[in-house]
């Protein structure tokens, strides 16, 4: 069974090699790689939901002199929505480029992204997880430049520097971290870090590097216009995906490899920036023109929730209680992550059929893409968190939380973020579902309505019906 | 030993101040150059510190190849790529809080160097906790290899190189998908033309020694690699623009050959039996060296690659045939 | 005998590198530089590599070494006249 | 502690402070590149640094190979960034 | 004589830092390309001074590629790009 950890990453990169090397067949090619990649991913949920943790010496070196992967609950569920998104983003990709010549270009760097994320949340080993982080920046900067439109290509060039300047504090945390402990592996590490100055000053230049990455307010700035300029599925996947690797490291090296060094005030730090990012994010997606952009600045106040746990799951005793919240945490994650995604691909469905993404000429979209509206309307649900969406059991999870630890800031915060998100979904709907005759009344779903339809459907009724197996897994696999 | 001491205060003090000029100045073109004497020395200090493997791969890259690189970036005014973004400054109240944004970022920096090394002072006063390298070397008779450099890139942690040669191919892949490359160069005069015409093929051998030794001495596909690209960044400087890099299907299986190799010894492996690149130790070293040879290949293509900035055109008269 | 030889060599290949860059630094200009240091350099090298030749025992090193020699002697002919043809061009255009 | 280990590591630390002022505050993209270049070699001297034992005893073969790593890594984003400002600039002298 | 190649090996340093400060001057880009090409023939002399000296034998082939790309910056430098593009 552990041999799926190294499939996982074997194989979306065979088939960016596949799909460069037969450029007239890359489109089922990577379709089949996808399809593939997925149903591994889904074996890998299934082991690590009966045998718990998996891990994998590659080469046959134990860890520390070789490199491990490792797969608990928590990676098997985010690479399972990694899989997710990407397939159905994969789907809607091969509608999206009509030029062959643009799709055989794009599905190589495509699925070096897949292998970058697998890898990512595979890695066992610091040093290992610095070159993932290079991989996933320079695969999805060269995804947001896709195309070579100014301004992508401006963001993308915005992006990729702060993305390096990331890494590079990585980095120098990483060399911290071997310079005392002498090992790059996170297990060895676990057991052998000790509140002391070299490892809190490495685990600070680590987390401020990944917090650069994953767009935490107020290194958020660098998001909006990356992702508002690229492509539909590349947005759909940068944000959906790429910043929220960036996130599951941190809580990796901060609720597990660090754990003994967090302090409340740390965590505190983290949870005053998310609730900034929150209530900022929300507001410049209410004020915003551009449907893109409001996307885009929702992830940046959808991130903020995720680090509203930090302070939360510090504050409650270790065992069931903060488990439980833990949960809430993922299925936010998740929740978010296929919703997200889902809406990116439905807006680029308006753009492509429109010629624009203004959000006040939307008017009669709902009566011309019905589909596609209710995929706006069911990932509205999911971003305000109402039930029965995933995001309604991770905003109580945090909400009866932070009332357990008496922190009433988070509460308000989550409320006022909640309202925010309403308001801004409304906005978009009303426009949507202006008065406008439409002649023609046949309602068709096109195949490219599908993907975000069933992404957006499987945020609100999947994770929200059926959550309990998260929490489940998170403990088997714990 | 005071002469290696005074040494030492000398390297590092042209370290440190040619990094300060080199970023202090707003003349780009004077910034690359000396970004290029600072790859030097670092090139030295490298080797000062027992470290010929990136004294090797640094000489190579930072004094030769990146400052080509850099410098044809200067030409094409890629420098003012960002600035239209920042508006001049016109108030007064901007200007203050401009000063005062740099004055907070100075200090923050002058606050990391302090914290770092504070904490690294710390990480040297224990005991020398080596057991990785004391692993290395007692796992180095059976990795295929002498040189515990190669052993520790292509057997123990080679799936670090899997990935890097994947991060090379995306940046390949990124360059590619951005447009035609550069017109080239006009051909050069007669002096240029002589020294390329016998320091090409001096580069080429010396590429494929340094891949040779790289199994029991310095050396292996990175710097082999980066060394035959330089051959082709003399060719192109020369003029010639018909030689240099293959394009089309050929570019393609140059730019994937270290990845697909790699992968295909390593799925071979697993298909028999073993662990993901997982070597037998009789075949180890067969093994390496065919990675690396594949991994040379890539890495001079992707070099190359970036040379060019973009998609190679064939030689004029050649219709390009569609991909 | 040949270990005085080789000292020699050497520290007087330090001088004439030394002697070069103390030119080049006060030299007024550039044309009187590329003349003064193309000498200075390659001589300096010369001397420093046939004073480590006579250290050396093995014949691969000292054919390298000789090598090396070669390439910087081209090399520097080969800058100083492209850097003059540069200068020159510019002075033209100006 | 090795005078040599003062002298390298503490540089490391000022290049990686130098290369991130640079990186943060300059208004030119060629000088933050480089910034962000120099701010790697500080992180690689470090490294090395961490490596060395002292003269005559073989250095820590390890961190050589993480430095090699991250050298091509940085040369490959370097190179990356480079076309990308030069599809900039092209566009912004073609409008 | 281990001493006598520390000292040379110093002097070169010396050499080396002089040639920097002619690099930092300029004032002309040739001053800084010909000075760059005084320390990259000091850079050789010194890692093959560093290769007897600290018994790395490695290094004169560290020498041997620094030596082949001397003449890359200059070219680099100078040599005209082709101003017409033929795509």
């Amino acid at each position: 069974m552990a041999e799926t950890l190294i499939w996982l990453i074997a194989m979306p990169m065979a088939g960016a090699v596949a799909t460069l090397l037969l450029p007239r067949q890359s489109t089922p090619i990577a379709c089949v790689t996808a399809v593939a990649a997925s149903l591994v991913a889904g074996t890998l949920l299934y082991a690590v939901s009966e045998q718990g943790s998996l891990s994998y010496e590659i080469g046959g070196w134990s860890a520390g002199l070789g490199i491990a992967l490792r797969a608990d609950g928590l990676s098997a569920l985010l690479l399972m929505m990694t899989a997710l998104v990407m397939l159905a983003s994969s789907v809607y990709a091969g509608t999206y480029f009509t030029k062959a010549a643009a799709r055989a270009r794009f599905w190589p760097l495509w699925l070096l992204l897949w292998t970058s994320l697998n890898a990512l949340l595979l890695s066992g080993d610091l040093f290992n997880l610095y070159v993932t982080l290079e991989l996933l920046g320079l695969s999805a900067v060269a995804l947001a430049s896709f195309g070579g439109k100014f301004a992508a290509v401006q963001a993308a060039l915005r992006y990729l520097l702060l993305g390096l300047l990331g890494s590079m504090m990585f980095l120098a945390g990483v060399s911290l971290i071997y310079a005392g402990y002498g090992t790059l592996d996170l297990a060895t590490l676990t057991l052998a870090v000790e509140p002391e100055p070299v490892a809190w000053t490495a685990l600070a230049l680590m987390s401020a590097g990944l917090l650069l990455k994953t767009a935490l307010f107020p290194l958020h700035f660098w998001l909006p216009p990356a992702h508002a300029s690229a492509s539909a599925p590349v947005s759909a996947v940068l944000s959906a995906l790429v910043v929220k690797v960036a996130f599951y490291l941190l809580v990796r090296l901060w609720m597990d490899v660090f754990a003994d060094l967090v302090t409340p005030a740390a965590a505190g730090l983290l949870g005053v920036m998310g609730a900034a990012a929150i209530l900022w994010g929300s507001w410049q997606a209410l004020r915003t023109e551009r449907l893109k952009l409001l996307a885009a600045w929702s992830t940046v106040a959808q991130l903020g929730y995720l680090f509203l746990f930090f302070p939360v799951l510090l504050a409650l005793p270790p065992g069931p209680a903060r488990d439980t919240a833990f949960g809430g945490l993922v299925i936010l994650a998740l929740t978010h992550g296929l919703a997200k995604a889902g809406l990116f691909l439905a807006i680029g469905i308006i753009q492509q059929r429109s010629g624009h993404d203004r959000i006040n000429e939307l008017n009669g979209t709902a009566q011309r893409l019905p589909a596609t509206t209710f995929a706006i309307a069911l990932a509205g649900v999911a971003l305000i968190g109402l039930p029965p969406s995933g995001a309604f059991l991770g905003k109580w999870q945090l909400l009866a939380g932070s009332f357990a630890s008496g922190q009433w800031l988070w509460i308000l915060v989550t409320i006022a973020g909640s309202l925010l998100a309403a308001a801004y979904i409304f906005r978009v709907l009303g426009h949507a579902f202006g008065n406008q005759s439409y002649p023609r009344h046949s309602v068709t779903i096109a195949r490219e309505e599908w993907p975000a339809l069933i992404l957006t459907t499987l945020a609100v009724a999947g994770l929200g019906l059926a959550g309990a197996p998260v929490w489940n897994l998170l403990e088997s696999g714990a | 030993m005071t002469a290696m001491l005074v040494l030492d205060i000398l390297l590092v003090l042209s370290l440190l101040s040619l990094a300060t000029a080199a970023l202090a100045t707003n003349d780009a073109r004077r910034s690359v150059i000396l970004f290029m004497a600072f790859g030097l020395v670092l090139a030295l200090a490298w080797g000062r510190l027992l470290a010929p493997d990136v004294a090797l791969a640094e000489a190579a890259i930072g004094a030769g190849l990146s400052g080509a690189l850099l410098l044809t970036a200067v030409r094409d005014q890629a420098h003012r790529a960002l600035r239209s973004s920042r508006k001049p400054v016109h108030e007064r109240g901007r200007a203050n809080l401009r000063v005062t944004l740099e004055w907070t970022v100075t200090l923050l920096c002058i606050a990391l160097a302090g914290l770092l090394a504070w904490a690294l002072a710390q990480a040297f006063d224990r005991a020398p906790k080596d057991t990785l390298a004391q692993a290395v070397s007692a796992n180095l008779a059976i990795s295929g290899v002498s040189n515990p450099v190669t052993a520790v890139l292509l057997n123990f942690r080679a799936y670090d190189t899997l990935l890097e040669l994947a991060v090379l191919l995306t940046a390949a892949l990124g360059i590619f998908a951005l447009g035609p490359a550069r017109p080239g160069h006009r051909a050069a005069g007669p002096v240029f033309d002589g020294l390329a015409r016998w320091l090409v093929p001096a580069l080429i051998l010396t590429a494929g020694y340094l891949l040779w030794v790289g199994a029991h001495a310095p050396g292996g596909a990175f710097q082999a690699g980066a060394t035959l690209a330089a051959a082709a960044v003399v060719l192109r400087l020369a003029g010639r623009r018909s030689v240099g890099l293959p394009t089309g299907h050929t570019l393609h299986v140059a730019m994937v050959a270290g990845v697909s190799m790699f992968l295909a010894v390593g799925l071979g492996l697993l298909v028999l039996g073993r662990p993901f690149l997982g070597y037998p130790p009789a075949w180890a070293g067969g093994l390496i060296l065919l990675i690396e040879t594949a991994a040379m290949l890539a890495i001079a293509a992707t070099l190359v690659l970036a040379f060019f900035g973009g998609r190679p055109t064939p030689a004029p008269g050649v219709a390009e045939k569609t991909s | 005998m040949i270990e005085v030889m080789a000292s020699l060599l050497t520290v007087s290949g330090v001088g004439f590198y030394l002697a070069g860059s103390i030119g080049l630094l006060r030299l007024p200009d550039l044309y009187s530089r590329l003349h003064a240091l193309t000498k200075a350099d390659n001589l300096g090298l010369g001397l420093l590599i046939a004073g480590l030749a006579l250290h050396t025992q093995d014949l691969l090193i000292a054919l390298k070494l000789v090598l090396i020699w070669l390439a910087v002697l081209a090399a520097s002919a080969a800058s100083a006249h492209l850097i003059a043809q540069h200068a020159r061009r510019r002075e033209t255009q100006s | 502690m090795l005078t040599a280990h003062w002298l390298y590591g503490i540089s490391g630390c000022l290049l990686l402070a130098l290369g991130l002022r640079t990186a943060l505050l300059h208004d030119m993209l060629l000088q933050r590149l480089i910034g962000i270049n120099v701010m790697g070699a500080g992180v690689f001297l470090v490294l090395i640094t961490v490596a060395y034992r002292g003269p005559g005893i073989a250095p820590d073969p390890v961190l050589h190979a993480l430095v090699l790593t991250g050298i091509v890594v940085a040369v490959s984003a370097t190179a990356l960034a480079l076309a990308l400002a030069r599809r900039l600039t092209a566009e912004q002298d073609d409008g | 004589m281990p001493e006598l190649l520390a000292v040379s090996a110093l002097g070169l340093m010396l050499s080396l830092f002089l040639g920097l400060l002619r690099v930092l001057r300029g004032p002309v880009a040739g001053d800084r390309l010909l000075a760059m090409q005084l320390i990259g023939s000091t850079g050789v002399g010194l890692l093959l001074l560093l290769s007897l000296l600290l018994d790395q034998t490695a290094l004169i082939d560290v020498a041997l590629v620094l030596a082949l790309l001397a003449a890359v910056a200059a070219a680099a430098f100078t040599g005209q790009e082709l101003e017409t593009r033929d795509d």
